[in-house]
């Protein structure tokens, strides 16, 4: 909620608009994010994970940025991409790790994995194994927000990829046709996997694609927090308010490959050190810092404090009992009292 | 069926039962929505939703874009939400569309979660052939769903099922996929009023006799009853099953039967190969019922073609009330 | 091609652009589609044809405009409401209505019927009973005319309805990415089946999607014949010169109901009135008697021969055979010589 | 295999196998072309297309964006008009966001048009479970094709046939649906080089045996030998077929064994419920090898559920070999 008496024009947007706490918080969150994919990587390596996993490193300002005006009634539908929507969103990593190393204990209890990674409660629908598979589904919860009247707000991310799937342009459309409350939030990291948008996508801007569906497109620094934050804050009011959706572009990078698998064959080291200069979090806390909210000594504190917490959810995975063989059949259909 | 009391039963059409059952929802539950193209003030392409805009405005009976894959999407979403969708598509053929939302999200979203979350979206399916609309409007794709572990699917075959069925579906937390034959929107029958449901995964057997067992889907359950009743002249008795529901299957009653008749035919409108067919026949193939078949399991399903539009073609490309008399007599020869 | 010459700013692209006999022939064009659409619609009503169908009546403009610098090397994708294009594309009727009364002399040997009339050896490449679904086909056939350098575009046409469907936003991507020869022809009457395009599609012209895939859109007259010509020449020229991609929007209107079983509810008589006050063969054959290229004993002729044809088509068909029951399962696999 | 002569037989992976068919059909015929997600630079998700790209360029090695109902529309439009389109699906599971075209369009163009068109056109489809992916891409979706007339249908299970069968489905003048089982892109074995086609709709016979008849596809035809060397220590003769068509079946090759070993268990991943050994099945129990069956016939499909993550779970809901060993037990009891 912007302070108007501090509206500063050269103070940025989230300082004005968040307190200390919040920021700190969010800049905490980043931390999470990028020790948890560490450790999620690190885990990989050690043959603790099975499968594959999409790391979100670099793009830690869009999940965050993104989610600091939602409330856990608010909903969010996540990609194959979204350790850092769910942390955001505010997801345990205990439950997390534990879903990585297929546990009962975690998430999805084992079924899931990295690829469908939920947290129903803080209002997280749900990563994605199909590209653009959770566009619609955000618009059907921002229906259910409409005709429920229960005030929430849905924020639907994908990738610059998922824009040229059918399910986009279906999903916006009928989103603004029917004026719901929802926020389509593109993270375009430039490539979706090995294919660079100019070869994949018909548009300088996806952004510019918002005037299909005539509603409001903007195109941010992804790896800007205060960027980010202030575009989808207004977004986000506006889906609330009852005026609709709104297309935002997050322009961002990842810095890993796109899965393990990836030979980074279709891109350059140079690039990749280019955007590492952008890093999210360093200039997250360069902000802090500068507008006095936090200084080097606690910076440090909360990454030692983030190592903990992200060491002791992995121990709480590891330590936790797998799921029965007997049940793996289980869950299937909803159990129903007997007629 | 399990009714209230107070019921009266009248004589009305399939299409008049969905819509009655679809009324009842609607008046019932402020959280069912109808939602489907041209559902509205068009009344739906087979006039099932007919005036129901006019009693519960354009927000609970919603048209859609053109937009199948979103549109079912859009359901899914709000089905793990809160409400109750029931999405209608224009023609089963269109489902090619909507897979990956049904059986990539719907179907296995619970699961994939542990079990965190149901999606209680029920979708309707106007299929099958004989309205001269050729191969892309003609087909019969249930076995398709029948496939995806995660799904209820249903093919009622009367205006009472019709609308249990509905029902039902409504009241199970769980995706269920129901098909409806459009040769059957006009068909009559006895309905009661008021809530009841029809069991799903129950099938139920229309007519008893004890020397050949057919089991049939769909409109095909009408012309087994017609074909059953001209093998009595020639002293066959045959006991026809409707299915009801194809997943889960209900073996109980088919095993049930053939233990009685040692002789089965499935008969189906859907291609052949891969059909509902193959999976009844290969059940009771494996089962216990398997020693008490006295010959082999025969199965009339759908020509391996397109459906064609010439209607001579058209009906020469799925089962006939004499290709089932023909089946049954050469299955029950020497059974009498 | 133009005629330079008479580049009078007051005469009408169509004038300048095609000599006197081009222009009579898409006038009798048009009447044949009008006329053919009356006949099977009073072959409908005496019970000679099964099924369905879609009438374009109103519309002929939007057909026979589009196609007039093709020539039978290039192709068009047709829809559910197809009969205009086919005839456009110079089909015969004798051919289509045998296909309508199923028999073995129509175009699909009465497999097909009314949705999906094809006529290959004109580039045709069929009537769709998906709608939408002619629109990635057409993509398939611009590549191959690039990648095989035959030269020939490809005019795809779809309607309002389709411009929601999710093949619709794929395909256009696409051919604007590989820059593929085709031009993509919205016929814009206002409804998809009973829904308006206001309740259906989120923005005010579909022409203005084009933007969102970074190609020239236009949105003409649909029911002025020369209007079309010049937008859709243009396109044509520029997809044939390899400059890719066009989207042209067609504003037109059905006169008649979506099929046969319309009960015309959505709309006023009186909106279908004003339409018809539009009629594009009225305006057609009016811009040719104003510029002298024809006069009203011609144009009466022309009908005459039109109802004729009609007539002997009509004929033809009825006294075709019917296919034969046991042929009912050939042409599902293509027969090969035995190896 | 109907070879050319001056071949060579080397040990190749199933994916440089592949690779190789794609690479022969490139160089012969300028009509060839691929398409695909991530199928230049990337190599494909599963490294079958490699560095084709460098020699054949991006014109011929075309990625697609993330598009595959409309990718796999412009292969059909491509197909009708003289291209020779490979379309690769990333996996399998996103089929289902393509069925439109598949189903509606490349299947039923040539029927829909009297036969005025053929659609050559070739989709490969890497499927099945055991790399950890999880529901939603994990499934053997090979049965909903397998129920669509107008499409072929294969599931190469070596080397050797991957190849052939590619090279086939190229020659082939009508739309050819290849199923790749995931884990046996990296599995070695003898394939010639070279040009040569394996037919499709012709099964073949792996193992022959006397007692109990296996028809397996894809991987389980490997699980199916490796259980057959297992059963021999017990005296059991199993005969493993491996179908390596689905559409059309190989029936005289099935039938033929059943007729001798009176005893038939099919395997397969896809689910057990309407999964090809419903079809096979259904076909023997309705077929004159009906009399010589001395027993069920047993099916071991994938489990009534979608595929977990957890890697033992999803061990446990597809057929292993123990599986294998001990139906073919129970089925051979008493003919030893
Ligand atoms: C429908 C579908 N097609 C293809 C894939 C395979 N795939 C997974 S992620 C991915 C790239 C997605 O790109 P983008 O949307 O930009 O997201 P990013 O990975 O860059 O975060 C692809 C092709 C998929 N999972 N689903
Ligand atoms: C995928 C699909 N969805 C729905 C239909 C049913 N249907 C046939 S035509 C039509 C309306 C199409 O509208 P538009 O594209 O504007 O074409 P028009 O009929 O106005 O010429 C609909 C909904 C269909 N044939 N295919
Ligand atoms: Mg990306
Ligand atoms: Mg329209």
């Amino acid at each position: 909620m912007p302070d108007s008496t501090a509206s500063d024009r050269n103070v940025p947007y989230a300082i004005r608009a968040y307190a200390p706490d919040q920021l700190i918080d969010a800049l905490r969150k980043m931390y999470l994010i990028r020790r948890f994919e560490e450790g999620a990587e690190d885990s990989y390596t050690r043959g603790l994970i099975h499968g594959t996993m999409h790391l979100s490193i670099g793009q830690e300002a869009s999940a965050v940025g993104a989610c600091m005006s939602l409330t856990d009634d608010d909903k969010i539908t996540s990609t194959h991409r979204g350790h850092g929507h769910c942390v955001a969103k505010g997801a345990d990593l205990g439950k997390m790790f534990a879903e990585f190393f297929g546990k009962e204990t975690g998430y999805c209890r084992g079924r899931g994995g990295s690829m469908h990674i939920a947290d129903v409660e803080k209002g997280n629908l749900g990563a994605n194994g199909i590209v653009a598979g959770g566009i619609p589904i955000a618009v059907g919860a921002a229906l259910s927000a409409k005709r429920l009247g229960t005030g929430a707000v849905t924020v639907c991310f994908f990738g610059d990829g998922a824009n040229n799937e059918g399910a986009f342009h279906e999903a916006l459309n009928m989103a603004s046709v029917w004026k719901l409350p929802v926020v389509f939030v593109c993270e375009n990291n430039r490539y979706g996997m090995s294919t660079s948008t100019e070869r994949s996508t018909a548009v300088k801007s996806i952004a510019d694609r918002a005037a299909a569906y005539s509603m409001p497109g903007e195109r941010v620094d992804g790896n800007d927090f205060s960027a980010v934050t202030e575009a989808v804050d207004a977004a986000v009011a506006r889906a609330r308010n009852g005026d609709g959706p709104s297309l935002i572009e997050n322009v961002t990078y990842r810095w890993r490959g796109h899965s393990k698998s990836d030979r980074n064959r279709y891109r350059t080291k140079e690039e990749i050190a280019q955007w590492q200069e952008r890093d999210p979090i360093a200039r997250m806390a360069a902000m802090l810092t500068e507008h006095g909210i936090i200084d080097d000594a606690s910076v440090a504190a909360i990454e030692k404090n983030v190592e903990q917490a992200v060491e002791a959810a992995i121990t709480f995975a590891k330590d936790s009992p797998a799921p029965r063989v007997e049940d793996a059949t289980r869950d299937v259909y909803t159990p129903r009292a007997a007629a | 069926m399990n009714a209230q009391a107070g019921i009266e039963v009248r004589e009305i059409s399939y299409t008049q039962a969905i819509r009655e059952a679809m009324d009842i929802a609607l008046s019932e539950d402020e959280r069912v929505i109808l939602m489907g193209e041209d559902i509205g003030v068009y009344g739906g392409a087979f006039q099932v939703t007919g005036d129901l805009v006019d009693k519960y405005g354009t927000d609970r009976v919603m048209d859609t874009p053109i937009s199948e894959l979103g549109g079912a999407g859009v359901a899914v979403g709000a089905a793990l939400t809160g409400l109750r969708p029931i999405f209608e598509f224009q023609f089963s053929d269109f489902a090619t569309l909507a897979m990956e939302q049904i059986v990539n999200q719907a179907a296995k979203v619970r699961y994939m979660l542990g079990g965190a979350v149901s999606v209680p979206v029920v979708m309707r399916f106007p299929a099958g052939s004989g309205t001269g609309a050729a191969a892309q409007h003609s087909q019969s794709l249930e076995a398709w769903l029948g496939h995806v572990p995660g799904l209820k699917v249903v093919q009622p075959a009367t205006p009472e099922d019709a609308k249990g069925l509905l029902l039902a579906a409504l009241d199970d937390p769980d995706p269920v996929m129901i098909f409806e034959h459009k040769l059957l929107y006009k068909m009559k029958g006895q309905v009661p009023s008021g809530r009841y449901t029809t069991p799903i995964g129950k099938a139920m057997v229309r007519r008893e006799g004890s020397h050949v067992t057919i089991v049939a889907t769909a409109i095909m359950v009408h012309k087994a009853l017609e074909a059953a009743k001209a093998l009595e002249d020639d002293g066959i008795k045959a006991e026809v099953i409707d299915l009801r529901t194809i997943r889960p299957l209900d073996r109980d009653t088919v095993l049930e039967s053939v233990r009685k008749t040692g002789r089965l035919l499935c008969v189906y409108e859907a291609v052949k190969t891969l059909g509902i067919g193959a999976e009844v026949s290969a059940m009771v193939a494996e089962s216990d019922a398997f020693d008490f078949l006295d010959a082999p399991i025969v199965r009339l399903g759908g020509a391996e073609s397109p459906i064609p539009y010439n209607p001579e073609l058209e009906k020469a490309v799925v089962p006939q009330v004499p290709d089932i008399i023909e089946a049954a007599r050469g299955l029950a020869k020497g059974r009498t």
